[in-house]
């Protein structure tokens, strides 16, 4: 017993404290809770872990059964293995800088308790979510890290871009969410259990020619699940939207752990993927296009938070190309780096915004690297390692993707490296239309507090170095290593693709200012399709919501609410008049006209009686 | 000795009770339940029954029955009157209904009834008797009905001080 | 037959001695008032107005029994037979002595030994209620409505607390036949206490007894509970409209309640006929000697020169008297005499008690009665009830 | 005492019989609230006529219990009833059932 529940107890604990108390409290208690909740759970992590260490396998811990219906029998247990322990770290380490960071970030909001109650109750559901072990407590996680995303997106509840980015990014993972379920019910229905060491067991023994059609539709439910969770195509639109909450969310919930989620779960899933190859290919497919396409749209995008925003989006697009090939381990070494330069990139964009005090836009900024040294440095960090530029983070994680990639289909590793120019050119722009040129904006810009700059700093140190950490090696005992050799070329390649995407954006934005905007007009149409996101969002209004609306309005509400229900709710109360009207003619008033029917109803009694016992012997 | 004892009190019973029904005047009626009940605990007696018959006359003729005497006397309540709108229903049914309840439990108890007999005093329920199997088998029913009791004690004060005023 | 030959005379007898017993009880209670009051008395009937019951009787007999116009006839005449009826019948229960060997016959002195005698007194006391009420209501005359709703209200009241009172000695000693109650109190604790209920461990009934009394005095409507013939504001209450022996019936029926209510108090908690000291102390001869020194002194007063009328009666009495010492000591009576004597010494006591405090007492009024009773009597008797049980519970095997 | 000393048991539950038919008639042909009220007792004592019967035959003292808990229950109702039809009397001032109506349609 390692009592792995306090990990996600000490958040809930915060969230109870601040939930029902924080209106009261002053600022300095609700910090104190709140971040110490998150830093106690990771201290908590990290001991667990060193006393658990080597984790070959996983370490089970049995509380109580908590559905025991027939033969399915679902217990409450927590498991840590190494796949768990990377994802612990992540969510708890980065989870508890995030934190120390908002309490600077947040300082001059109201709702402050509110949010940090939030905050610590996402951080319950994501460490329930990471140390299920079986796939109905990993959906509860799931479902709940989508509620608090869902509160945090709407937190500013009054702005009402704000509430509907809120409820548009409930509604999609809905979609997904309801795939995952179906996914969970078809698992249960093959293999009568959802734990997963036995689901797994299960899966092993099955024989392929037989079972494939059902595994392929389980893997496909799941992967519907994780698309809406982590935002790909077609369930991404939610994502950018959901820049319209506070940065430290975006950066926590929307970079960092819950977009992830998705990539974890399939990860989880590995045993029942290898199954079905259809399955691993519509996965890297996904992920592929996602990937291009968001990044594309990231390059002529001019909100920070939005260019970040859909670079999440490709990045994880990255992510489930490495689980489509095949190359799980390598899948959440990118989940691990990225959590660290992208946390970095949220930050430090929120610490710009904070500094040019709510100013969002690139084309308000310029020449601010003298103006906010601190939080240039860090972002520049982040750059390099998002822009794959050895020997920086990204470059090992991107690097062992691509590999993979072309180990499984070389057109798949070109796409991945033009997609890698891309990214290393929309970074590379944000950076310079940001820090670079001359200052484009009318608010005076100020260095951030140091409980902002601090967790800056460790994250740069995290995303530099983090690509060291030889995430594949750790994960070994979960996932079998593919084969690896390492071949220079390509890697050259790619790196090349990052020097080039930089040097691209140098020569737009920097050296020819001006000549992005003559680009833009060269290619006009193929720009305004792209600036407007492929216009997927109208299509998604006019093809899909808008006659569900209307469908609803006319069918659902009219026909059958009002038609159906009210008219047999109505139809009951005027038929139950009817029979009253019939009967109170029995109601004489008169004492013993009652008391004459008692008798009467004695004497039936009394004569059914002896017909019943037959003249009573 | 047990038969002619049984038939004088059991037609004293009888006639009590036909006394009650036919008489006009409720404080008559009330006085012949009370013989009722005399000569019913006098069978009580011969039935071996001893503490229900001395239960039967402190209770029932000694409590309620007196109450009811209260009431009447409190009431002043004089002959019946003819009713305004009396119940043809009952009217109607009244007699019939009553001689079929007879004629039905007759039956019952000609077809039905045990064919054992009674002598006196070859077995009595004694105080002991009643008592040990009123306070071990019986003593969930017995502390309802105390809560019983109380709640009708409160009934009746609240009813009768609103009577009051 | 033998059993109906010999209930038949036990009835003969017991009904008479109760009937003379009831006359003279009435003469006795005007004596004592009298000479409470400083008054004579009765005093011309007879020697020391001794025929004067005779005379009463005689009176109530030869009046002229009319029944009012307005009255429900039948109820005005079954209401004092009802009353009177039940008074006697309670009698019938109650033990005067151990059993007895007359002429080789042995007996109780006792007409009946149920074994619930104590319910039958009670179901009797609490029916007799009937009889004053249907008086009261059969006379259609307001006071006497009036007193007939009181005395029955308040009978009822006091029941609870009488029966109350009753149950305690009847823990102690588990049995209801009234025989069994006052053997149970026979003997002497430490050889010279008598084990009297009010005497007898684990738990004197001395509280209970006095709440008996108290509730006896209201049971049986006497001063200070007459409030139903307060006659300053209801005439003479429920017999307001009674004359000669229907007017008789009602008063034999109030003092044979008082008879049966002291008998029952003596048998309760007096010890029925038990001496109060035992018989190596020469209990036995104590009788004797009373009714010997009784006949000294009558024979001593009639030599008194003051006094030429008594010079032939008293000693008449002194000779009666010397008899009946006689009696007392003679070997074949004194088995019968003796637990007789104590037995009536004790209810003679508590009678005087009722005369005594007739004389002195003032009257409650209705509205504390009813309030002395439910507020105070019931709970008291409540609380005295679970103290017993608990004492029985603790200290008896 | 010979051929009269054993009663059958028919005869008491006879007895219970009529009397509770007489309580019905009462029930039914009474207008008098109070004299109704008496019929039900007359049923209710004829009900606990036959239950010491049976306790008596099966000779075990269940019967009487039951025969006390009616005590104990009627009781109860007669306090509670009886202070309804005072409560009825004072507001209508009749105890003829028949004019208690007022809740006829």
């Amino acid at each position: 017993m390692h009592y792995l529940w306090l990990i996600p107890a000490f958040p809930l604990a915060g969230f109870l404290i601040n939930g029902l108390l924080g209106r009261r409290l002053p600022k300095s208690i609700i910090n104190l809770v709140a971040v110490g909740s998150v830093l106690l759970s990771f201290l908590w992590v990290v001991k667990t872990l060193q006393a658990l260490m080597p984790l070959e396998s996983a370490h089970i811990e049995h509380y109580f059964t908590w559905i025991s219906s027939g033969t399915l029998n679902i217990p409450y247990e927590l498991s840590v293995d190494r796949l768990t322990a990377v994802m612990l770290l992540v969510v708890t380490g980065i989870g508890s800088l995030i934190h120390i960071y908002a309490t600077g970030y947040m300082a001059h909001e109201d709702g402050y308790y509110r949010f940090f109650a939030y905050l610590n109750l996402f951080m319950f559901f994501m460490l329930t979510l990471v140390l299920a072990n079986n796939y109905l407590i990993l959906f509860v996680g799931w479902e709940g890290v989508g509620l608090c995303s869902y509160l945090l997106i709407g937190f500013y509840y009054l702005k009402h871009s704000a509430s509907t980015a809120g409820n548009k990014a409930f509604i999609v993972n809905r979609i997904g969410d309801f795939g995952f379920s179906i996914a969970i019910f078809l698992i249960v229905a093959t293999f009568g259990t959802l734990d997963f060491p036995k689901v797994f067991e299960a899966v092993k023994a099955l024989p392929v020619e037989t079972s494939a059609g059902m595994l392929t539709a389980i893997c496909l439910l799941l992967m519907v699940g994780a698309a809406g969770k982590s935002a790909q195509v077609p369930l991404y639109v939610w994502l950018p939207d959901a820049m319209e909450g506070p940065t430290p969310v975006s950066a926590l919930i929307h970079a960092a752990t819950m977009v992830t989620a998705g990539v974890y779960m399939v990860a989880r899933s590995s045993a029942i993927f290898l199954k079905s190859p259809f399955a691993m290919d519509t996965v890297a497919w996904i992920g592929l296009v996602t990937a291009v396409m968001a990044a594309t749209i990231g390059m002529t995008q001019n909100d920070i938070k939005k260019v970040f925003a859909y670079s999440t989006v490709s990045q994880l697009g990255y992510m489930f190309l490495a689980l489509g090939v095949g190359a799980f381990s390598a899948g959440i070494f990118h989940v691990m780096t990225h959590a660290f330069f992208k946390a970095l990139l949220f930050l430090g964009a929120g610490s710009v915004i904070h500094a040019l005090s709510g100013e969002q836009d690139l084309r308000h900024m310029g020449g601010l690297y003298k103006k906010i040294p601190v939080t240039f440095i860090t972002l520049a960090c982040a750059w390099v390692a998002i822009a794959g530029v050895p020997p920086f983070s990204g470059f090992h994680s991107k690097d062992e993707i691509l590999l993979a990639a072309h180990h499984h289909a070389p057109w798949m590793y070109w796409v991945g490296v033009v997609t890698a120019g891309m990214t290393a050119f929309y970074v590379s722009r944000a950076m310079f239309l940001c820090f670079f040129g001359s200052y484009r904006g009318h608010h005076h810009p100020h260095e951030s507090p140091a409980s902002m700059t601090i967790p800056l700093g460790v994250l740069a140190l995290l995303s530099l170095g983090g690509g060291y950490i030889h995430i594949p090696q750790f994960l070994e005992p979960v996932f079998p290593l593919a084969e690896a050799h390492h071949d220079q070329s390509l890697m050259v390649i790619s790196v090349a693709a990052g020097a080039l995407g930089i040097g691209l954006a140098w020569f737009m934005y920097l050296a020819r200012p001006g000549l992005a905007d003559s680009v833009a007009n060269a290619f006009g149409g193929l720009y305004k399709l792209v600036y407007n996101k492929y216009f997927v969002d109208e299509i998604y209004q006019s093809t899909l919501v808008n006659p569900l609306v209307a469908g609803s309005r006319t069918v659902l509400w009219k026909g059958l609410d009002a038609g159906l229900i009210d008219g047999i709710v109505n139809g009951t109360g005027s038929a139950s008049q009817w029979v009253g009207a019939k009967c109170r003619r029995l109601q004489s008033g008169n004492i013993r006209t009652y008391a004459t029917w008692v008798v009467v109803g004695a004497v039936v009694l009394l004569v059914s009686i002896g017909l019943a016992s037959g003249g009573a012997r | 000795m047990d038969a002619i004892l049984f038939l004088i009190f059991a037609a004293i019973a009888v006639a009590c009770a036909i006394n009650l029904v036919v008489q006009k005047h409720p404080i008559t009626s009330a006085l012949s339940l009370v013989g009722v009940m005399g000569a019913l605990a006098v069978i009580y007696l011969l039935l071996g029954a001893e503490f229900i018959a001395a239960a039967q006359m402190i209770v029932y003729a000694g409590a309620i029955m007196v109450l009811f005497v209260f009431v009447i006397m409190l009431l002043n309540a004089g002959e019946e009157k003819k009713p305004a709108r009396p119940s043809w229903f009952a009217k109607l049914l009244g007699i019939p209904l009553t001689i079929a309840v007879l004629g039905l439990l007759s039956f019952f108890v000609q077809h039905g009834s045990p064919q054992s007999s009674v002598t006196f005093g070859e077995y009595t329920g004694t105080a002991k008797d009643v008592g040990r199997a009123l306070f071990t088998t019986y003593l969930l029913p017995f502390e309802i009905t105390s809560v019983l009791i109380l709640v009708a004690i409160l009934g009746a004060v609240v009813l009768a001080r609103k009577e009051m005023d | 037959m033998n059993f109906f030959l010999i209930t038949l005379i036990k009835t003969g007898i017991i009904a008479a001695v109760l009937m003379t017993t009831l006359a003279y009880l009435q003469w006795v209670e005007r004596k004592v008032i009298a000479h409470i009051q400083l008054r004579v008395g009765p005093y011309r009937v007879g020697p020391h107005g001794l025929l004067q019951p005779l005379a009463d009787v005689i009176k109530l007999m030869t009046k002229e029994d009319l029944v009012p116009e307005h009255v429900n006839k039948f109820f005005y005449i079954v209401a004092p037979i009802l009353s009177v009826a039940l008074a006697l019948t309670s009698i019938s229960v109650i033990p005067f002595g151990p059993e007895i060997e007359v002429f080789g016959v042995k007996t109780f002195m006792q007409l009946t030994d149920l074994n619930i005698g104590v319910l039958v007194l009670l179901a009797i006391s609490s029916v007799s209620v009937y009889g004053v009420a249907l008086a009261g209501w059969a006379s259609n005359n307001k006071y006497a409505l009036l007193g007939a709703l009181r005395a029955s209200a308040q009978m009822i009241s006091y029941e609870l607390p009488l029966a109350l009172a009753i149950a305690s000695p009847l823990l102690m000693f588990n049995s209801l036949s009234l025989r069994e109650i006052v053997d149970a109190q026979a003997g002497y604790s430490f050889g010279f206490i008598a084990r009297w209920a009010v005497f007898q461990g684990p738990f004197p009934q001395v509280i209970s007894f006095v709440i008996f009394m108290i509730a006896a005095f209201a049971e049986t409507n006497r001063i200070p509970f007459d409030l139903p013939e307060a006659e300053n504001e209801l005439v003479a209450g429920f017999h307001t409209e009674y004359s000669s022996m229907k007017f008789a019936a009602f008063f034999m029926a109030e003092y044979a309640n008082m008879v049966t209510i002291c008998s029952l108090a003596t048998l309760l908690f007096l010890g029925g006929w038990h001496p109060p000291f035992p018989v190596e102390f020469g209990s036995g001869y104590i009788p004797s000697a009373l009714f010997a020194l009784a006949g000294a002194v009558a024979l001593y007063h009639s030599l008194h020169p003051a006094r030429p009328k008594d010079r032939f009666t008293l000693p008449v009495f002194a000779a009666v008297f010397f008899a009946i010492a006689l009696a007392m000591a003679a070997p074949v009576l004194s088995p019968i005499l003796v637990p007789l004597f104590w037995f009536a010494s004790k209810v003679g006591f508590l009678l005087f008690l009722f005369i005594w405090v007739r004389g002195t007492l003032p009257r409650f009024r209705y509205d504390q009665l009813m309030r002395f009773a439910w507020a105070f009597l019931f709970p008291v008797s409540i609380v005295h009830l679970f103290a017993t049980a608990l004492a029985v519970a603790l200290f008896t095997k | 005492m010979g051929v009269m000393g054993a009663v059958p048991l028919s005869w008491y539950l006879m007895l219970s019989a009529i009397l509770f038919s007489l309580g019905v008639a009462g029930f039914l042909m009474r207008k008098n609230l109070i004299t109704i009220f008496m019929s039900i007792e007359l049923m209710l004592n004829a009900v606990n006529l036959s239950f010491v019967t049976f306790s008596r035959h099966y000779k075990q003292v269940d019967g009487q219990i039951f025969t006390f808990f009616v005590m104990v229950v009627a009781a109860a109702e007669a306090a509670v009833g009886l202070a309804i039809i005072l409560t009825v009397f004072k507001n209508r001032s009749t105890l003829l059932v028949d004019d208690v109506d007022s809740l006829r349609l």
